[in-house]
């Protein structure tokens, strides 16, 4: 569990350490507050692992992040990444290592738990456009063979054209949909934040690989 | 950013216990959670109403909390919808067995987060229903958008589906006259300045100095458009037509009206705004039942101003004007 | 300056009529001058109680005019005393053959035109007694100086004199009553920003980023001090050390506090003050019996605050406990 | 009575000039309205008499302008030259030439009306500090049998040393009383606008001299 709980803390690391700058996005388009929500969260998710004594499995780890996420972001993003993580947490559960096919599993699950609970789809500027090409670059890459780290390499890139992808498009969900033609050039800080995390699960496990 | 506080992460946690403190004839916390529920909640035989969303709009929410108008209020983080677990505690604390009113304010986040709170109430077992507030027409309202937001015409949801619960009718009542003013209010605001969220540091956008926002919401988020300020009365008569426009209103209706500020407009000029809507009503033979003028649904210390305008029928303007007795609503 | 106003020297004038349509089953104006009394005016065999001063201030003075409190306010220029005329039409206004009861606040000019009015009226043969509030603790109290300002305490003059009068006494037990609640009423009030007189067109001082004003008074007087801002807990500290220092509350005593904002306030940090003054009172086993938190004494958009702490007795209770029914004070 | 509505117009005339000056000075000790105060009040003085059709004497006239400034300009200072009018109109009535005894007497009985009213005396930092040395000086070179224009200058010399004076102590009358300490270094609006009132009369008489 060791490794789950320190790429954990890796996210939380990099959320806490954009605080600013997502915070900076959302006043652009929305509240103000996306870094300041984050932040909360993953400071909240730090201390409860720190905790927490001896948590059995990866599903474990993942559900706690998720029901913290949950309890202490609000806001949209709260319920959202909770949910994925929630939903990731359910595929990983005891389970103490993850391979490829799980990891897309995983994945998939989170971006299902997002769709639910959001209503949203790909292209109105919302996380979804950085999880979704990602989603797609990583099981294109899987069936060629690639390795999970390379898989996670690729997805990342897509995710970086996706968070590139929102400043050239009107939102239409969340708060940001109330500026209309007014949200165009604003890079959305939730999908910033999911490229946020993906990039530093990527780093975390090409890190482990060596 | 100059505030009276003591530690911008703490602001809403001294904030309920400041509130608490001053009015325990009305409130009382639930405790470990940002939650203020009714003295004698839960009141047994009574739907329970609870509304909350981000602080910094008192007196909303939790200054409605008492006889005539909600059983419970959930604070957020400053602008930030609370989260489902405060939400569920609200819920189970106010429940006197006839179930629970949750009133929405029509956010992406709000909606999400009081929704998973009720599907967890729903498997203890607990009736919740839901009104989603969506009074500001400065957003136009397409199947392609969130929809509108929940502003100031909030207030009047408490107020009137806080009556008919008091009252005595069920749940489906009670959510059927919430759904009936949400019909039936439109507003609009405007903004001459930004506030600045405590976490933050610093405000989300700036104006210059002959600059406003029109269509203003109330969390900092960008309105319709901006413009060179113009008079009080040319601001007011923008604001009233777009909301005449999206209500059916016609001569002989009665209306409700409420000039709301934001938390850092002087009283004067509310009443100023008010001088120009009584009159710009009167000439269409819209006759004003009640106004009010105040901080209702504020923006921390924003400058600027919202119009609400409910349409009211028999039923609602009895619930209007039944009394009520909370901390910043009081009324014979 | 940015405002919601129509033409600065219309401002107080466009304001009454805005009052007057919002809330005509409490008020009406007096003909011809700025003055609004009680819709039911004049109250036969009640002593009348008339309030007044510069405009700016809101809900001050108009706000409080109802059952309960006062019968009359006279609206002056913003921050400007009201002319001798003015007040004189509302003492004829709301005498209803018991006296009427002059509540002035501790400045120069109030003084000396509420005298001529009262003057006035004494040729007409009414009889008029007066009460001269001077709460705020900030000012010295020499024989020297012009004496202590009057500020926010007065709201509870008015609330207190209003109950007394409500009651039937006569003029002169309305000005004892009122003098008691003088007697033990001490205020102080900070300010974090300037506010801008609309005929003036600019702020009347500045502070800097990280500048606040102690001892600040209602009308943009500088205060007793400037210094570095500090947390919620030391202002609110400093203030009501300031203020015990000035009565002499005991372990056991009660009374009656208010927070109060000056316009630019969001209601959140005025919480927070009062959980610090809430929490010192407790320390000193002071018993608060009742909390105001609100915008009740105002400046304008002023950014500050100001706290109030009124020493009860069993009739002073009473009195505060008594019901009000006015546009800005409503209490069951 | 077209020379005493002339000079009463003269008057107006300045101090609606020296409405932001007055109102700066009062911004610093006090609450920044004295211009604004004595301007809505001259205003009102300049259309009621050019309202009147025909006022028979002096004391008419500066019955007037009392009874408008009291009704207008509130405040302090409104009470105070209020009065002082009315006080000096009693000595005119019925007059329609002022000889330098009667003036003498208006002067005596404005500032009469002020200290009544005001129950200040002179070194409290108010308008008395102009006025004061202002009739001091006016009696003096009267007995020396000045003219009235020479009289009027000298008083004015002495209201403009008085106004310097205000600058250096403290005031313990009106609304500046409350700054204590802080108000030493301020010129007084009200000596200020006194020594307005004196300076402009005193060059009106030499005007109608010539
Ligand atoms: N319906 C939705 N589905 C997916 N993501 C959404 C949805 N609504 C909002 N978001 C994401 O949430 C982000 C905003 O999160 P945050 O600022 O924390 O919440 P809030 O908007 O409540 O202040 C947006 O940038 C967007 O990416
Ligand atoms: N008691 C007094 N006697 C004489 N003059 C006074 C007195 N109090 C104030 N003043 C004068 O009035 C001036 C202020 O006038 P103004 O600003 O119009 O009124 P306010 O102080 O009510 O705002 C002061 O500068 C001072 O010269
Ligand atoms: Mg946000
Ligand atoms: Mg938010
Ligand atoms: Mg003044
Ligand atoms: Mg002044």
């Amino acid at each position: 569990m060791a490794n789950a709980i320190a790429a954990i803390e890796a996210l939380a690391d990099v959320i806490i350490a954009n605080k600013e700058k997502l915070t900076e996005l959302d006043a652009a388009i929305g509240d103000a507050d996306h870094g300041i929500n984050m932040t909360r969260g993953f400071e909240a998710v730090r201390s409860k692992l720190a905790a927490v004594e001896q948590l059995k499995d990866i599903g474990s780890v993942l559900k706690l992040v998720g029901m913290t996420l949950i309890s202490t972001v609000g806001g949209a993003s709260g319920p959202l990444y909770g949910t994925a993580f929630i939903r990731a947490a359910a595929v990983a559960q005891g389970k103490t290592v993850i391979d490829i096919d799980m990891a897309a599993q995983m994945f998939e699950a989170a971006i299902g738990g997002i769709k639910d609970r959001g209503k949203a789809v790909r292209g109105e500027k919302t996380m979804l456009d950085a999880l979704e090409p990602a989603y797609e670059a990583f099981t294109q890459e899987m069936v060629k063979g690639e390795s999970l780290t390379g898989c996670l390499t690729l997805a990342t890139a897509a995710a970086a054209s996706g968070v590139e992808y929102t400043k050239t498009i009107i939102a239409t969900k969340g708060r940001a949909s109330y500026l209309g033609e007014r949200s165009i050039g604003h890079q959305d800080p939730g999908a910033t934040s999911s490229y946020l995390i993906l990039a530093t699960l990527t780093a975390f496990a090409i890190e482990q690989e060596v | 950013m100059k505030k009276v506080i003591n530690n911008a992460e703490q602001v809403v946690e001294e904030m309920l216990q400041g509130l608490v403190l001053a009015h325990p004839q009305y409130v009382k916390r639930v405790a470990g959670f940002d939650v203020l529920v009714r003295t004698n909640s839960p009141v047994q035989g009574k739907v329970g109403l609870v509304s909350g969303g981000g602080s910094g709009h008192e007196p909303s929410h939790g200054g409605y909390v008492g006889r005539g108008m909600l059983d419970g209020a959930v604070a957020g983080a400053v602008f930030t919808s609370p989260t489902p677990d405060q939400i569920y505690e609200a819920v189970k604390a106010v429940d006197g067995g006839k179930g629970v009113l949750l009133v929405i304010k029509n956010y992406t986040g709000d909606i999400m987060n009081f929704e998973m709170a009720a599907e967890m109430a729903a498997v203890d077992g607990v009736k919740v229903a839901k009104a989603i507030v969506n009074d500001d027409v400065a957003v136009e309202n397409s199947t392609w958008t969130t929809g509108r937001r929940g502003i100031a015409g909030t207030v009047f949801v408490h107020k009137i589906a806080g009556a008919k619960a008091e009252q005595g009718a069920n749940l489906a009542e009670v959510q059927k006259t919430a759904e009936k003013v949400i019909a039936n209010v439109h507003s609009m605001g405007m903004a001459l300045s930004p506030c600045t969220v405590p976490a933050a540091g610093k405000t989300s956008f700036t104006l210059s100095d002959n600059e406003v926002e029109i269509g203003m919401g109330i969390h900092g988020e960008p309105g319709t458009h901006r413009e060179s300020i113009r008079t009080a009365d040319e601001i007011a008569e923008h604001l009233l037509n777009k909301i005449l426009g999206d209500s059916e209103l016609k001569a002989g209706d009665e209306v409700a009206v409420m000039v709301n500020g934001l938390g850092g407009t002087p009283l004067m000029e509310l009443y100023i705004v008010n001088r120009k809507v009584a009159a710009m009503l009167a000439e269409k033979n819209i006759v004003i039942a009640k106004t009010y003028v105040g901080n209702y649904m504020t923006s921390l210390e924003m400058a600027g101003f919202s119009i609400t305008v409910l349409k009211l029928d028999s039923e609602l303007k009895a619930l209007l004007f039944a009394p009520a007795d909370t901390p910043a609503f009081v009324q014979f």
